[in-house]
């Protein structure tokens, strides 16, 4: 089910420098939302500016038929989302990520705000009963998000940092290691597309599966404007197609992806 | 919907129950939006740019956001006529709405054989893109020269039955002279405006945005040029216009027809409110009521009295 | 003012201490804005389009707002060259910066003794518009004709010794056979974009808004197409840019720099923020110590790298 | 003295549905500004809306350093005026209204709105001990703006709306008999066009000199951009010019403008 919504904002909070989080009432979304989904976000009520902004559903409360958008504040419509009473959204869009089978060797690698949509997927995981090794990665401490949430839910947090404020002094994809990853039954990831590329090649090497959440601009949200291209492979070796992010993704197998 | 008001145009020989269709380009292929909206509700369907052959498109970034407008460079993007003719077609019959395929080509002859195949389907009409700015070939190269519109549009009109409508470029120095061409040419109706070429810098990268370079221009940014264009071919020719480029509301749309648009197509805005084919659909109707008027009918070319 | 970078540019033989300008039109004489800035903090000084005798311009309404942007139809309300070489320019030589006289004309002959009178004045150039969409002869007439605009632009250098920047059109086909044609002429340098040629119609009174039927549009929204049009044709000709068409801020400014244009104009900016060009030197002075630039001249053309 | 700030917003109120009053705190506007000038407001801080709206001061508080606007949300622009902490606006600017000598007969018609700029000229009035007959006109009873402030002030309220739903049933320059006219001295106005160009004629016939606050779409507000064109009259009878009402007004002389 898709629905396009003016949602009543039941919260909102400032969670560090740059990042908020945002809870609206939206049941309906709550209740079919799968992790790894997205809601398109109106910003603005004038015409500047104009595009919905993709915000990934960063955890749901069915009880409460509310949906949590965790969001980093990178330009004028991020800025503007906590200034309204209602929001108006469309979702939940897109294809998240599958579960895996019970007892998987699991780990979730996410780059800066690229914890928003794992998050959600953490908590089905645990709610599964799996736990995954989770490894958090940032420029610095500053932008490391909801370790001690994730701690809570049952998983092993290790964090690496581009400046060594907190954690591993150097990229998250420094402490895969080859035996730890080869060890892998799926890896989950979200982040900036260098990260992600970089964690592509090291899983591909030790043939682990991977389910990559992608970004691109975004016109529709539904598949109609074809904006949101991503290049991926066919069945040919030498060929490629453009995929669309919002409906054929964000969440892309790893090998089905080609990283340039 | 009231019934002593009457919304229902001709445009083109083809019958619209009430004159608000959609964009090529921004509503796929009506499937995408029947989530949030009644399909069979709209006046007509306009669907995505369709080619010969299927094409991959452009490379992204193929969208970026400008002062209330946007630029694209999709490229075209499509499965191809055959696809479109033997799968989707026959899906979207099940709404009961004349369905208008828009198609470029990269030589004249590339048009005919799209048309011929367009001929024995479903479609209702046939929307020739002589205006494509996001494309190498063919594309905009027609609609920039009076004789060569003229030609693709002769060309179509030899391969199909189907009513014609061709699109404008507002991308020339005069547009009032190519609708005149493709008049001649036999075209049954216009449809205006494409996008305008443009293109956005990135200045932390130092390159242009767009995968592209550049990329086309809508959105409510371009309506004043829109709406001009609209005014000065619908007093120059005889030939039926639907409108377009930036349309949002009902008030938009009413600018449109007033300056002389049997209908009406939105694009950009769906992005924004994919409920807004439909809103504006009743928000004319309203105008009419509020007004005094009993017939949309009334209304176009109204500015020009 | 930091010593160490370099914001001065050389534009068609001007030297400016900075690349940022008005543009024609919106800036008045530069003294109605002397409350709101030191006018000779600017690069140089562009002021309103002038013409043999004095006109009157259009009825009201003259002004609109659309999205983003604006339309405007002032039709060239000018007190004529004498007015402009006896009374004015004395009063802009306090300000010690170069000041353009951007100048129009129903006659090529028309243009040829403005600049004549010119030559003798104050003026440290000569902006040729052919590209007013707001008269009725001339103006964009001359602009959307490549052998016209050269035929305006060689009869203006014959009357003057002053260098010549021609002001373009947007609402061609072509804009690089334009420059190219007035380059091949002598013109020593390009000013773009003039506006677009739009309209808006009042649903209520179901007549269009502005006096003059058609204005041109100006800001934010053409910002794409303009930044368009300056990359095309710096890639095409070796003339100096003066760019233009929806500057708000910094950012907008170095966009314009990057596709090629050695200074910039500020136009319907400035009647929303009156500091917008001094505000604009500055950002893009910290833009250059930011991102490690000591001269702003690196920084022309640059996305074409 | 002209000045651009962002002033302060000290107080708002809907004083009846449809208008606003809003306070500002701007002390060197409020000593320096004349009644019948105006200020140019920034209504948005995205780019749409656009530009800048005129709106007359209202009144001043040079105590406080305070300036009042009295508006009519219009449209987009002035419905948003009343949601920022702090407002951008440019002024005084234009020429406002010439005080009477002492002991004048005055007569101030407001037509709706138009009671805005002229509600400072009759504080003037008062504090120069001018006491004047003022004439109200709307639409509807709803529209009557202030009759309680002016009453205070000293002056004497008359009123007529469209559909009588107070005072006289009709136009307000109905009630501007012949003989009342031609013992006048000076006659201030603002209101919609055809009002205005009515009390033109009337005045004329009597040869009663009067003060009319114009109104026309504006850009730059200070003369730069020539938008803001007024028919008004030269020296020959056959020729006009188009003077412009953010600098050559909003106050002419009713002599001075063609009334078509
Ligand atoms: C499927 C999906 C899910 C997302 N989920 C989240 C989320 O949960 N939390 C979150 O904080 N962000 C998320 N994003 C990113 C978010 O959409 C952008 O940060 C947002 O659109 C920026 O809007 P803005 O107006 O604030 O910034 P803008 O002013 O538009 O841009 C700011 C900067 O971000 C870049 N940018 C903007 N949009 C994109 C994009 N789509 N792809 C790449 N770069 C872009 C611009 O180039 C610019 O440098 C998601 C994106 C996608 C595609
Ligand atoms: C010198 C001057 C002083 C003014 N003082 C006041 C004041 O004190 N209080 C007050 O309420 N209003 C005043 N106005 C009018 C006010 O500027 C407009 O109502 C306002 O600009 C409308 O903006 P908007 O965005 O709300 O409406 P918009 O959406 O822009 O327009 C709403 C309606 O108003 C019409 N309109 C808009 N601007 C003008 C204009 N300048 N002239 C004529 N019609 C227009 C439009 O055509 C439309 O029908 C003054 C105008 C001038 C020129
Ligand atoms: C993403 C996108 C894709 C488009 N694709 C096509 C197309 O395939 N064929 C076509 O004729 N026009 C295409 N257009 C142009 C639109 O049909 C329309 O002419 C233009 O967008 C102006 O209308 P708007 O301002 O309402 O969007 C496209 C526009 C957009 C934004
Ligand atoms: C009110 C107004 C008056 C203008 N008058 C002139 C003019 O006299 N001569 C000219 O060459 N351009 C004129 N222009 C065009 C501008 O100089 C400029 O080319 C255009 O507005 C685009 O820049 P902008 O978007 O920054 O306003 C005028 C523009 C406006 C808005
Ligand atoms: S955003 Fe339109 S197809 Fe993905
Ligand atoms: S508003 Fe610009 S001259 Fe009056």
């Amino acid at each position: 089910m898709k629905l396009m919504t003016a949602a009543k904002v039941t919260n909102r909070k400032h969670i560090m420098p740059g990042y908020n989080l945002l809870r609206v009432h939206a049941p309906d979304i709550a209740h079919s939302s799968q992790p790894g989904q997205f809601l398109h976000v109106l910003c603005s009520d004038t015409l500047d500016p104009l595009l919905r902004r993709p915000i990934s559903i960063h955890t749901v409360d069915k009880d409460r038929g509310t949906v949590s958008l965790l969001y980093r504040v990178a330009g004028r419509g991020t800025a503007m989302l906590s200034d309204y009473e209602q929001l108006n959204i469309m979702g939940p869009l897109g294809n998240g990520f599958t579960l895996p089978p019970a007892n998987s060797k699991v780990l979730v690698v996410a780059g800066g705000i690229g914890i928003a949509p794992l998050y959600f997927l953490l908590q089905k995981l645990s709610e599964n009963g799996s736990v995954a090794d989770v490894f958090l990665g940032a420029s610095s401490a500053g932008h490391l998000l909801r370790i001690k949430d994730i701690n809570e839910l049952g998983h092993s947090v290790q964090v690496a940092t581009d400046d060594g404020s907190s954690g591993y002094h150097g990229r998250v994809t420094d402490i895969c290691s080859p035996d730890f990853i080869s060890g892998l039954d799926m890896v989950y990831t979200c982040g900036p597309r260098p990260m992600m590329r970089a964690l592509a090649k090291i899983i591909k090497k030790h043939n682990v599966p991977g389910q990559f959440s992608l970004e691109e601009r975004m016109g529709c949200g539904v598949g109609a404007c074809l904006a949101c291209a991503c290049k991926t492979r066919t069945g040919h070796p030498e060929e490629f197609t453009y995929s669309h992010v919002c409906v054929d993704g964000p969440v892309f197998s790893a090998s089905e992806v080609v990283w340039e | 919907m009231r019934t002593d008001i009457n919304l229902g145009v001709n445009c083109a020989g083809i019958k619209m129950k009430n004159p608000v269709t959609t964009a090529s380009g921004t509503f796929g292929f009506g499937e995408e939006y029947a989530h949030y909206l009644d399909l069979s509700s709209l006046g007509a369907l306009v669907v995505k740019g369709t080619t010969l052959h299927p094409r991959k498109g452009n490379p992204p970034p193929r969208i970026i956001e400008t002062p209330c407008g946007i630029l694209n460079a999709i490229g075209l993007q499509n499965p191809g006529v055959d696809i479109v003719v033997d799968e989707i077609l026959p899906r979207l019959q099940q709404f009961s709405i004349p369905v208008i395929v828009n198609i470029s080509g990269d030589t004249p002859d590339d048009y005919g054989l799209v048309a011929k195949k367009l001929d024995q389907s479903y479609a209702a009409c046939i929307e020739v893109n002589v205006s494509c700015p996001n494309v190498r070939k063919g594309g905009m190269q027609f609609g920039s020269d009076p004789a060569a519109a003229a030609e693709v549009t002769r060309v179509v009109k030899a391969n199909t039955n189907l009513p014609v409508i061709v699109k404008l470029s507002p991308n020339v120095t005069d547009m009032v002279r190519v609708a005149q061409s493709v008049a001649e040419a036999g075209a049954d109706g216009l449809a205006m405006i494409n996008t305008l070429l443009g293109m956005k810098i990135d200045i932390h990268t130092m390159r242009p945005v767009l995968g592209n370079t550049m990329g086309g221009l809508s959105g409510p940014a371009v309506k004043p040029i829109a709406v001009r264009a609209v005014w000065q071919v619908f007093k120059e020719t005889n030939l039926p216009i639907i409108g377009m480029g930036g349309i949002t509301c009902a008030d938009d749309a009413l600018e449109f027809i007033m300056a002389g648009a049997t209908a009406v197509a939105v694009g950009t805005a769906n992005f924004i409110n994919p409920r807004a084919t439909v809103d504006i659909i009743e928000g004319i109707e309203q105008f009419l009521v509020k007004n005094g008027y009993s017939d949309v009918n009334q209304l176009i070319g109204k500015a020009h009295q």
